[in-house]
């Protein structure tokens, strides 16, 4: 079946739906193609807060935020979209607000906000009260109201599609080529403009946060097609997911008052962060805790993995301000926060890495800042690059808003003055191709188990801390089991909600994703933010203060690079 | 069958009794009425009305009218008060207690009777 | 330990009606019955069809019938719906929903009732330049109904839900309600509309299921009578 | 979809008549009336006396008082109502099929149509006065003779 639509929005989380919205109100016809059902988006598991400087609870400037970003990303952030991000995210908060979105407030009738890793006052001085919140479920909220004000909107979704294809010619993006889960037909949009909004990858490894679907279908589309991916090696592990299914435990849990403990009970964020503690940020709490456990200073019969104690905190903060985190603890794992310190270990869980884009969204093609027209990018499948080497708490909800917000319209404007371009007859022929490849492939090798086996690679060789002989074996792991793809079999061969085919799918993507990231571990040899090679343990601006682009060309894997834009905040060493 | 609670089986029960109730009046106003069309015709009727199968039957509808009623209350107070909901389970088991408390004297009253009737004792 | 998984599988490309398959899993007391499913359908048959994402209970995905309950399947654990080895855990998709394939069921009435109720805030005054302001407590009278996640497992739990499905269901309910409480939405009247008419409110039987179903733990129930009592006050 | 959808367009239609919630707050008000005068009528008729003992003579002088008339045909038109309506849930809630549920509705309402005419003709339209003025009379001359 064909459709036609001035802007098509891939994904329905919190950057698409924000995308689809500002793209409407530019008066354009919208619809959006997600492979799940509304609300059913990832942003909603997201818990702490959203940051932004309102001044709310106490003095706060845009300026500390942009420093905080800045610094947070160890100085790969590009510095002009970290001050417009500072300043608009504060706007952003608000229009949320107005929306209807229910934020917790203080007794002044204002929006409450709480602390949260990395984000300062007066430049690193002390933690400071930023996180906009609603209890600790402020993704989902984003996600409903955001979803809400689409049905206000009347805007048009294609729910359970799993798009399959972009189809660019010459640099021009010109359409979209999706699969009905309900009934396996393969449906082409054409559009004006496109908006990639599809999130994250977290999926290729064992231990993570993210949910089933997060499998980076959009960033394996686009690198299949020889398009760079940007810092790749840059991959978020949270500190607090819940021991050992890596169920995101908030950040704001530390936020009000929650500290990590190892096997004596010791505070030891006081070792690695002596000025803001537990509040340091990710990647360096990640490590910390990591080095604890190799150090054997672990809890448990294993010895492997810390504590995060809210015991001290009053019962009643715990129920009213981490309701669900309190929840997943008793359910997962029968510990009550209030009564009993909570096991926890770093989860996979944000990728800084993605499709490049300039500060509208538009995608970038290559290291000259070549743009594909009609193609826009926003949320955590795309890098502009905000989050740099590594992304504070709060920045990625942040984000969404932001830059969606900014794709969306730029995304509308240039649909206003584009046409619509034809699509060649057979502008489904590839996806159908490798569907039906897929769906009778009958080879030996199980989906599952390849999975599985993918998972642990990257668990092994491209987690916390990363070596040259570890990240080797990853990229033989990788392409071992690529070969290996080949081969797979799949049951299902029926028309309806074929899930079997689409997981299968899903592999393929995240055994193209996994093969960016580790290729880009291995190519960068420095430690910057959430990139700890224990063989360069240094950061080296001289030779790595700049953006990596990963790409595919004639079956092999290669580099270009871009300069970090850089202005007010001079590189500087990262302590807290 | 759904494994609902208590709240399913109370509404559950609160339809079944009132089917029953509802069934039992039509019946019982033709009944009472027959009286307009003389002594005759209201005692044939009676005749009927007065066998063993349905003056158990009455117990029966006793039975429903009173928990009906009881239930019917519980919901007034569930309609009309915040705590009526928060305790609506716990109203419930008092529904019950009320029952026993109102219905057990009732059959030690009309039990013996009715032995008594049917035996001719 | 061994359970067996016991689930109501239908695809009508395949069979006329519904069936039960059972399958013997090897299952921890921990698991999640959404682990036993993708056990199933990684190592056993890959043709089964459910839908998840997050996996631990908050995108709503995977609420189906199990043992009897409507529940997620993410948070119903083994060793809280088994008491010893060799135990059933019997899996059917959500009730007064057509199942499309297994226990795939089609949301779209679902999501038709939730969007009859208005579910945004509507309020046409100018916003000011700051947030609109609103008291803690103001804020706490909603509170429960905004951890709707719109799983249907209320509105598929409900007796009067099943038969007909014209009831416009307790999720809609609860949406209407997470509006009609916050003190800076002014479009109660118009939800009271759809609310109001004879699919709406009225039909609820206080029959408990929802709440007793809810995997938020929301007092759906109370949610609802409290619409009523709105509604009725508003009116008299 | 459609079909919801255009449940919708019926809900708008509908709204506004408050119909619905004219019933909901009859059926608790009757309800509650109801409870006083059902339970006081079991009493009367079951605990009081023998119902078993139950015959003409005993109605006819119970339907000759004014009082108990305006009870019953209060007790009547009020459980009827209450009883009618609750079978009308009961009808919209678990009847799948329109046509079916329709013609239900019919049968229902006639039947308590017919079931109040002739309750209410026996309680307010006839006098039974004057049968049991001749029946008394007969007992009360056997008995005093």
């Amino acid at each position: 079946m064909a459709h036609q639509h001035d802007v098509i929005v891939i994904g329905a989380g919190g950057s698409g739906l924000t995308a689809a919205l500002y793209a409407a109100k530019q008066g354009v016809d919208v619809a959006v193609i997600s492979k799940l059902y509304p609300t059913r988006s990832h942003t909603g598991a997201a818990q702490g807060g959203i940051g932004a400087a309102l001044g709310n609870v106490e003095e706060d400037h845009w300026e500390w935020h942009m420093f905080d970003t800045i610094k947070g990303g160890d100085y790969l952030t590009d510095q002009d979209a970290a001050e417009i991000f500072a300043k608009e995210v504060i706007e952003a908060v608000l229009e949320l607000e107005h929306m209807g979105l229910p934020f917790d407030r203080l007794p002044n009738g204002r929006i409450a906000q709480r602390r949260f890793g990395g984000h300062t006052k007066e430049y690193g001085k002390a933690a400071v009260h930023r996180a906009a919140h609603a209890a600790d479920r402020t993704g989902h909220m984003i996600l409903q109201t955001l979803y809400q004000q689409c049905v206000k909107h009347n805007l048009t979704f294609y729910n359970e599609f799993h798009v399959t294809d972009v189809i660019i010619e010459d640099n021009v993006a010109k359409g979209v080529v999706a699969y009905e889960l309900a009934t396996g037909e393969l449906h082409t949009f054409q559009a004006k403009a496109i908006v990639i909004a599809s999130g994250g990858y977290g999926r290729a490894w064992k231990v993570t946060s993210n949910a089933f679907t997060l499998t980076g279908d959009l960033q394996a589309i686009l690198y299949r097609k020889g398009l760079p991916l940007e810092d790749m090696e840059f991959y978020q592990f949270h500190p607090t997911g819940l021991f050992p299914l890596g169920i995101l435990l908030t950040e704001g849990a530390r936020g009000e008052g929650g500290i990590l403990r190892n096997d004596s009970g010791e505070r030891f964020m006081e070792r690695y962060a002596p000025t803001i503690k537990d509040l340091a940020p990710r990647d360096m709490v990640a490590r910390a805790m990591y080095l604890e456990v190799r150090e054997g200073r672990g809890v448990g019969p294993r010895k492997d993995h810390v504590l995060l104690d809210l015991t001290h905190l009053p019962a009643e903060t715990i129920h009213k301000k981490l309701p669900d985190i309190s929840e997943f603890a008793w359910i997962y794992q029968g510990v009550d926060p209030t009564k009993q310190p909570v096991p926890v270990m770093p989860t996979a869980h944000y990728a800084m890495g993605g499709i490049p884009t300039t500060l509208s969204g538009e995608v970038i093609a290559d290291d000259k800042n070549t743009l594909i027209a009609g193609l826009y990018a926003a949320g955590e499948v795309a890098c502009v690059s905000l989050h740099g080497a590594n992304r504070l708490g709060t920045n990625s909800l942040g984000d969404l808003v932001v830059f969606g917000r900014r794709a969306g319209t730029a995304a509308a404007k240039f649909a206003k003055s584009a046409e619509l371009h034809d699509l060649s007859p057979d502008a489904s022929g590839e996806s159908r191709e490798r569907l039906e490849r897929v769906r009778n492939s009958s080879g030996k090798e199980s989906v599952a188990a390849l999975r599985a086996e993918l998972q642990q690679a990257m668990q092994d060789y491209a987690s916390v801390f990363r070596t040259e002989e570890l990240l080797a074996k990853g990229v033989e792991a990788v392409a071992e089991l690529q070969e290996r793809y080949k081969n797979i079999g799949v049951q299902d061969k029926g028309e309806r909600y074929n899930t079997e085919l689409v997981e299968a799918m899903e592999l393929g993507y995240l055994l193209e994703v996994s093969e960016a990231t580790v290729h880009s571990c291995l190519n960068r040899k420095e430690s910057r933010g959430a990139h700890a090679r224990e063989d360069y343990p240094e950061r080296d601006d001289k030779n790595w203060l700049k953006h990596s682009l990963v790409y595919r060309k004639n079956g092999k894997v290669d580099f270009m690079y871009k300069p970090v834009v850089l202005g007010k905040f001079e590189p500087k060493a990262r302590t807290y | 069958m759904y494994r609902g609670r208590e709240g399913q089986w109370a509404f559950f029960l609160h339809r079944i009794s009132g089917i029953a109730i509802l069934l039992y009046l039509l019946i019982h106003v033709l009944n009472i009425s027959a009286a307009m069309w003389g002594e005759e015709a209201s005692k044939s009727l009676f005749a009927i009305f007065h066998i063993w199968f349905f003056r158990l039957g009455l117990l029966g509808v006793i039975g429903a009218v009173l928990y009906h009623a009881l239930n019917g209350l519980r919901i007034i107070l569930m309609d009309f008060t915040g705590w009526g909901v928060k305790y609506q389970r716990e109203l419930w088991y008092g529904v019950w207690g009320l029952f026993v408390l109102f219905y057990v004297p009732a059959l030690v009253k009309i039990v013996p009777e009715i032995v008594r009737d049917i035996t001719g004792a | 330990m061994q359970v067996t998984l016991k689930v109501m599988r239908y695809d009508p490309n395949k069979a006329a009606k519904p069936g039960w398959v059972s399958y013997q899993v090897e299952a921890e007391p921990m698991d999640r019955v959404l682990d036993l499913l993708h056990k199933v359908k990684y190592f056993q048959d890959g043709t089964l069809a459910f839908r998840r994402s997050c996996g631990h209970g908050i995108c709503g995905s995977d609420a189906m019938l199990i043992n009897g309950k409507n529940q997620l399947a993410c948070k119903a654990l083994v060793k809280d719906l088994t008491k010893k080895a060799g135990d059933t855990i019997t899996v059917e998709p959500l009730r007064g929903l057509p199942v499309k394939k297994d226990l795939v069921v089609d949301m779209d009435p679902f999501f038709d009732a939730y969007r009859a109720v208005k579910p945004y805030l509507i309020n046409d005054e100018p916003p000011p330049d700051r947030e609109r302001l609103q008291s803690p407590e103001d804020r706490a009278r909603f509170d429960a109904s905004t951890k709707c996640i719109l799983c249907a497992a209320c509105t598929t739990s409900c007796p009067v839900f099943w038969v007909n499905g014209s009831y416009i269901g307790p999720a809609a309910i609860v949406q209407a309600h997470r509006f009609i409480f916050d003190s800076r939405d002014r479009g109660a009247r118009e939800r009271f509309q759809a609310l109001a008419a004879s699919t709406g409110v009225w039909r609820c039987r206080t029959a408990y299921n929802c709440t007793e179903a809810c995997p938020r733990e929301i007092p759906v129930t109370q949610a609802i009578e409290e619409v009523k009592r709105a509604i009725l006050y508003d009116k008299f | 979809m459609a079909v919801r959808a255009r449940r919708y367009q019926e809900a708008k239609a509908q709204a506004g008549t408050n119909l619905e919630l004219a019933w909901w707050v009859f059926m608790r008000v009757s309800g509650l009336v109801l409870v006083f005068l059902v339970l006081g009528h079991l009493y009367m008729s079951n605990i009081l006396i023998n119902a078993g003992k139950v015959e003409y003579t005993y109605i006819a002088e119970r339907l000759s008082n004014t009082t108990w008339k305006i009870y019953d045909w209060a007790m009547l038109s009020l459980s009827l109502l209450h009883g009618m309506n609750g079978l009308r849930y009961v009808l919209d809630d678990w009847v799948r099929d329109p046509a079916r549920r329709f013609w239900a509705k019919v049968v229902a309402y006639s039947l308590a149509v017919l079931v109040f005419f002739v309750g209410s003709m026996s309680l307010l339209n006839h006098d039974f006065s004057k049968g049991l003025s001749e029946n008394t009379r007969l007992e009360q001359s056997e008995g005093t003779r």
